[in-house]
């Protein structure tokens, strides 16, 4: 493994535990090649928790599997690093590991938690022959050890061990299953855990439960979350910093309360206005105007052009680089002085 | 509400039959070029299709037997050589197609029809008779079809085409309508199906207009497989000499060839192996068409 | 008196299952008069989406009448009960299956008004799906007229939808999780189009959604039912539901939703439910079928007895053994504190050890 | 929601114990297969008795017209020797007869032998069976194994060379009717190029070997039997492989398997428990077909390489008209294809926990 990067801890800032650089990841299909993923960097830091927001087709599933290195047929990363800070604090390139170093690595350091969990688990298999094999693929962990482990993570997210354990997957809730996922992405002890959409497909009071499990294993584990979801108010909810992406690019990353109270890109602002808080008074909202862009060829320029109100000649001509328009706030827009969250209230309630 | 009758609208009427005729053709050959193994297949199809029109036109009669020509070896006035009589070869194989791909296509129509009635029927109307059918199917579908066949025949004279296609028929619907009401039963749930329930677009409508097309590939799919099964079934009653041995077909001549000893000489090799490659060929067309026939019928690899 | 444009009349439905019957409506009553919006709202299993297809007349409940203009649509003549079906019409969820992918645009309109004799000729079918499609801003309609299903995107074929649903001229629409399953950017936009539908064509909606910012949006001047394994539980006009809610599951709910607003959001303490877990369809639990999930629980007397959905005030009813005591009872004793929002952690009290030893 | 239909009304109280009954029985996946096997057997002798019986030119007047007329019987001993040969008598009004005939077969007495008189065709069925139910299973076993497997493969390595071979390869053999494969194997490699001494691989065994379960014996069986599970298998593979590789294929995309690789599991692991265990349930359905389509091909196959098993000795029986071994034969395929039928239902359910729960089609 090559260990080409000490942690150097002199400049007060720990070294962030994930750090993407300029990521590219493609599909090749027949129809033309897919622009999934473009120059996207960021930093995960120790404890942190990071939502990853956007809509369906903005490439935030493949940035999440490029992370584990789980593509599937006909998707590559063409360009770009991800270095990986160990806990002794060995810092590696995911990117260049063998077939088993990024076995071991899966799990062990990063798990990942995909959406609604309806069908991760195999549904012929008990959960607890799953929990072994997982433990078993990595550590000499002994039966009795696997056991209790897993006895002890399921108490946690609020199961009955003995009956979850004996169960197979068909057996259980969606609720039930997605808590059995978060327990076992536990298992190995890792540093970052991802969450793909895992509330999505659930019934309301099943996701807070998942919200609140969550949040309180937050409290008392050390981990890092990276939260890959289209749902706003979930990344309200759980986030330390908010990355939003468009067309594969992120367009702009800062601190939660910033992006809420004060979103800098005319993309972050759209979505906040179509989706207003539920309680209280009725709050003007509105769509943002015409389809997501063909990832086969993007817009010229900011993406985002051709749907913003903001927009200008520029804006079609000129790629937009991430500006830093706040403390640990970035936009990627020309004009981002301009953006600016105004609500209508529309009436009161009785 | 806008106003549409904006003048210049009228104008915009679909595309005409002869541009659609046009059109879906166009699909069919892209399509079948797409895949290269199904448009060799369709050729063969169509390669046998004319044969069995056309053989016994080309050739009237298959000659007269001759004891000084028996197994003549392949020469250029016997090409495939002569069979246990004297007789040619080719002419007998050029004749011996029609009879054949009849009974298939006979036999595939009427076990195509029951399964599609019975299958649309169990999945509409459900309950006990759903059950019976259901129950009926899978007994028959279990029974070995094949040596049901031959123990038939020992009881019925299987001397008319009809007779044999329909006994045929009988024994090999059930895969097919268990497929058909499978897929009846999830298209009938689909939103479209209900949303024209909604609209009283009336149960004819809605059977024909927003249920069957959605099995075409289904059907010509199976009603293919349904050819090969027929073909199979009669060649190998042929070939076991429970079928009347009367006229000229591949079946009856790979029971002479194998029964008169045809396999023990050299000169006479054509004679066994002109019917097995033409029925293997043809089966073998058949089954590449049929799997690349769903690519033809789905829509949405029509357009780009 | 006039008679309301559809009234549900204690109806249930009870599906066949392998272990027994599946309730999934349970003596449901419900009106709509002309023009109106009416939210159902409710769970996965909640019996909204049976109810939504027992208005259109797709279902016939296995008990309780369904009346349209005060006449039961399963009893009347066949001419009246197709002026029924035409007149309520249905929009599905999934914008990828409630299109036959056969038919282009212009058939899937044209069908139904060529079939009702509402067009006559080609060119004025044409004319008229043209119009039809520029009334669900599909424009310019006539670059949609030969389109194929999968050559629209989800939004546009929602919109086809739509359009195919006002070929009919209907006095209501069941609109199933319409918006549901477009992204979020586009929603809006789809809720403003059907908006304009009922504000201009005076269309009455039942809309069915499990998601309650969607209901506060669409139905802000209706009213709201929210539903609970195959009940409802919860009828008022949705200021007051979204403001005010009665019904302890009500509140929950309300509580649960995680809000687009950090502080907002974060305010909102945790859940204060007995229970996590949904009971099964197949063992509705008895009494109130929320009792053993519900903070308010009264032991001998929600375990037992089945609240009726009963009148709070003027415009309210729940159906709450608990909050018809305290609101209609003799003085509320407390103003109903809102019960999903508490800081008592319910959830996670036993998350003590892990943390410290985890290597 | 998507149940069908609603409940009518709920059931009047004598009804509820029986309805009960009938309810345990429906759950229980294993006692509703083994019901519906016994009803398919049930039907088909059924309807065996009835052909024999009712169609024209039945081999019981046949039988009895033949003894009239060519050995000068009276009617009554005719029908009395006919009732001898066919297990019921033919002067007895038809339900009767029935119940005789099925009280018979449940005793296991499926009559005499019209051809070699005193001949039980019971003891015509032991001597033959056990070689047909040996390769045909065999040949079975051998393909869907090697299917299966090699089928993997293909998904695994999709677009590959090996992929496209296999599939042209699997396709071929099975379009190409199993019989005319067996008569390629005579003609060329036993006659033409003289491979295969194939008149000495006739019969089940060599003449004058002690049956018996000894090496020496297995081995002369296995290469007796060689031909036909050859054929066998070259004609079933290509259906396994194809349709292994499509259900592979389709598993491959769920989403526990992808899971399962961001668990870190071991490819192997994930090969066998996760993708293959998965990937096989469908194809138990195909059982039926595939047993059905071997036990039928056999008839064909054993007369071609003059292998004696129960198809060779159904077409003797035909070619002679000797009813009641033919009657006997036929039920007793039909016999083994349910039986096996039946055995792929309980693994299948064994292999699937979501059936033994639920019982769900």
């Amino acid at each position: 493994m090559a260990a080409w990067q000490r942690s150097s801890a002199s400049n007060g800032t720990p070294a962030p535990v994930l750090s993407v650089r300029n990521l590219e990841v493609r599909y090749f299909t027949r129809a033309g090649t897919v622009q999934a993923v473009r120059d996207v960097s960021f930093d995960l830091h120790a404890g942190e928790s990071i939502a990853l927001i956007g809509e369906s087709g903005c490439g935030k599933t493949t940035l999440g599997l490029a992370l584990l290195r789980l593509l599937p047929k006909g998707a590559r990363i063409v360009d770009g690093e991800i270095r990986y800070r160990r806990r002794n604090g060995q810092v590696i390139d995911v990117l260049q590991l063998d077939q088993e170093e990024i076995r071991r690595f899966r799990w062990q350091e990063c798990a990942m938690v995909f959406q609604g969990a309806l069908n991760a688990l195999n549904p012929v298999l008990r959960v607890w022959d799953q929990m072994l094999d997982t433990a078993r693929a990595h550590a000499a962990l002994s039966r009795d050890e696997v056991r209790e482990r897993s006895e002890r993570l399921l108490r946690m997210v609020q199961l009955e061990p003995e009956r979850v354990l004996n169960a197979y997957p068909h057996e259980l809730s969606g609720g039930m299953r997605q808590r059995v996922m978060i327990a076992m992405s536990l298992l190995l002890d890792p540093q970052i855990i991802i969450y793909d959409e895992p509330t999505t497909a659930l019934d309301i009071l099943t996701q807070r439960a998942i919200i609140e499990v969550l949040r309180s294993l937050r409290d008392q584990l050390d981990f890092s979350m990276l939260f890959i979801s289209h749902d706003l108010p979930l990344a309200a909810e759980l986030a330390d910093r908010v990355a939003t992406m468009y067309a594969g690019k992120i367009i702009e990353v800062g601190d939660v309360r910033e992006i809420f109270y004060n979103p800098r890109h005319p993309y972050t602002l759209g979505l906040i206005k179509a989706v207003p808080p539920i309680v209280g008074e009725l709050y003007d909202i509105s769509s943002i105007p015409g389809t997501p862009p063909n990832l086969i060829e993007p817009p010229s320029g900011c993406s985002f052009h051709p749907r913003c109100p903001y927009a200008r000649e520029r804006c079609a001509r000129e790629v937009p680089p991430l500006y830093e328009v706040g403390s640990l706030h970035t936009s990627a827009c020309h004009y981002w002085q301009e953006v600016k969250l105004e609500r209508q209230v529309v009436e009161t309630g009785d | 509400m806008a106003q549409a009758a904006r003048p210049g609208q009228l104008e915009l009427a679909p595309p005409g039959l002869g541009q659609r005729l046009a059109t879906a053709v166009k699909v069919f050959f892209r399509l079948l070029a797409h895949s290269k193994a199904g448009f060799l297949g369709f050729l063969g199809v169509l390669f046998f299709v004319v044969l069995a029109l056309a053989g016994p036109i080309i050739v009237p009669d298959a000659g007269r037997p001759d004891m000084t020509k028996i197994y003549q070896p392949p020469s250029l006035e016997h090409p495939l050589g002569t069979d246990y009589e004297g007789r040619d070869v080719l002419k007998q194989m050029l004749r011996g197609g029609r009879a054949i791909i009849v009974v298939a296509v006979l036999a595939a129509t009427l076990s195509t029809l029951i399964s599609i009635a019975f299958g649309a029927l169990a999945a509409y109307a459900g309950g006990w008779l759903d059950s019976l059918i259901m129950m009926l199917t899978d007994v028959v579908l279990t029974i070995p079809q094949f040596p049901l066949l031959v123990v038939l025949s020992a009881f019925v004279k299987l001397d008319r085409p009809w007779l044999l296609a329909t006994l045929i028929a009988l024994l090999s619907w059930p895969t097919l309508l268990r497929a058909v009401r499978a897929q009846v039963l999830s298209l009938k749930e689909r939103e479209y199906v209900e949303a024209a329930r909604a609209l009283d677009l009336g149960t004819t409508r809605i059977l024909f207009g927003e249920i069957l097309p959605n099995m075409a590939s289904y059907i010509v799919m199976s009603f293919t497989i349904g050819m090969t099964a027929a073909i199979y079934a009669q060649v190998a009653l042929y070939f076991l000499g429970l079928a009347p041995l009367a006229g000229e077909n591949w079946g009856i001549m790979l029971n002479l060839a194998w029964v008169r000893g045809a396999i023990f000489y050299k000169d006479s090799l054509m004679y066994i192996l002109a019917p097995v490659l033409a029925i293997s060929l043809l089966q073998l067309a058949m089954v590449t068409m049929s799997r690349s026939l769903e690519d033809v019928f789905n829509p949405r690899l029509r357009e780009s | 008196m006039t008679e309301p444009l559809i009234a549900l009349d204690h109806v249930s439905m009870v599906f066949k299952a392998r272990r027994g019957g599946v309730k999934a409506v349970d003596d449901v009553s419900l009106s709509l008069e002309a023009g109106e919006v009416l939210c159902l709202v409710g769970e996965s299993g909640s019996g909204k989406t049976t109810t939504g297809k027992i208005v259109a007349g797709l279902l016939k409940p296995t008990s309780g009448s369904v009346r349209f203009r005060g006449q039961d649509i399963w009893q009347m003549d066949k001419a009246r009960f197709k002026a029924y079906r035409r007149a309520v019409q249905i929009v599905h969820q999934d914008p990828y299956a409630s299109l036959n992918p056969i038919h282009t645009v212009f058939t899937i309109l044209a069908t139904p008004l060529q079939r009702h004799g509402m067009v006559r000729g080609r060119a004025e079918a044409v004319r008229r799906v043209l119009e039809l499609l520029e009334t669900v801003d599909l424009t310019p309609p006539e670059s949609f007229l030969f389109k194929y299903p999968h050559q629209l995107s989800g939004g546009q074929r929602q919109r086809v939808s739509i359009a195919r649903a006002l070929t009919v001229n209907p006095e209501l629409i069941v609109a199933d999780e319409a918006t549901s399953m477009v992204d979020v950017s586009i929603r809006v936009s789809l809720l403003n189009t059907l908006q304009r539908l009922r504000d201009e064509l005076g269309v009455g909606f039942l809309f069915i959604t499990h998601d309650l910012a969607i209901a506060k949006y669409f139905a802000w001047h209706g009213r709201v039912a929210v539903m609970y394994l195959g009940r409802v539980v919860e009828f008022s006009p949705t200021p007051a539901l979204i403001n005010d809610p009665q019904h302890p599951y009500t509140r929950a709910l309300l509580a649960a939703i995680p809000e687009p607003d950090p502080d907002l959001t974060r305010r909102k303490g945790k859940l204060q439910l007995r229970s996590l877990d949904i009971p099964s369809l197949l063992h509705i639990p008895p009494g109130c079928s929320f009792h053993p999930r519900c903070p308010l629980f009264e032991a001998g007397l929600c375990d037992v007895q089945r609240p009726d959905l009963v009148p709070i005030d003027e415009k309210r009813l729940v159906a709450c053994h608990v909050v018809a005591r305290e609101r209609t009872g003799t003085i509320a004793k407390h103003a109903a504190s809102p019960v999903g929002i508490s800081s008592d952690p319910v959830i996670g009290a036993d998350l003590g050890e892990y943390g410290k030893e985890s290597s | 929601m998507r149940q069908s239909a609603p409940v009518a009304r709920a059931p009047a109280i004598p009804q509820l114990a029986a309805r009960r009954l009938l309810g345990a029985v429906f759950r229980s996946y294993a006692l509703r297969r083994v019901l519906k096997a016994a009803l398919t057997i049930y039907l088909v002798a059924t309807l065996t008795f009835f052909i024999v019986r009712l169609m024209p030119g039945n081999p019981v007047d046949v039988y009895i017209h033949t003894l009239i007329s060519q050995y000068g019987f009276t009617y009554d001993d005719a029908a009395n020797q006919a009732a001898a040969l066919f297990a019921f008598n033919p002067n007895e009004p038809l339900l009767v007869q029935y119940w005789a005939y099925l009280r018979a077969l449940a005793r296991g007495d499926f009559g005499m032998s019209l051809v070699s008189p005193g001949t039980p065709v019971t003891s015509v069925i032991m001597t033959y069976l056990p070689w047909t139910l040996f390769s045909a299973g065999l040949g079975l076993l051998i393909s869907f194994l090697l299917g299966i497997m090699l089928g993997m493969v293909m998904a695994y390595r999709r677009e590959g060379v090996l992929d496209h071979l296999l599939t042209a390869v699997g396709s071929f053999f099975q379009s190409v009717p199993n019989y005319l494969v067996a008569i390629v194997i005579v003609v060329f490699f036993g006659v033409q190029l003289g491979w295969l001494p194939i008149t000495e691989m006739r019969g089940a065994y060599s003449p004058g070997m002690q049956p018996g379960l000894n090496l020496a014996f297995i081995s002369d069986a296995l290469y007796h039997a060689a031909l036909p599970i050859l054929t066998y298998v070259l004609t079933t593979i290509g259906a396994w492989m194809l349709l292994m590789k499509s259900s592979t294929l389709s598993t491959l995309e769920e989403d526990y398997v992808t899971v399962a690789r961001a668990r870190g599991l071991r490819d192997g692991r994930i090969m066998r428990s996760y993708v293959g265990r998965n990937a096989v349930l469908p194809l138990f359905t195909q059982m039926a077909i595939s047993a059905g389509f071997v036990v039928g091909g056999s008839v064909v196959i054993e007369k071609i390489f003059v292998y004696q098993g129960i198809g060779f000795i159904l077409l003797d029986a035909i070619n002679r008209r000797d009813y009641p071994v033919m009657q006997g034969i036929f039920l007793i395929i039909t016999f083994a294809v349910v039986a096996a039928n039946l055995l792929a239902d309980l693994l299948y359910s064994r292999l699937d926990p979501r059936i033994r729960v639920s019982g769900g089609e």
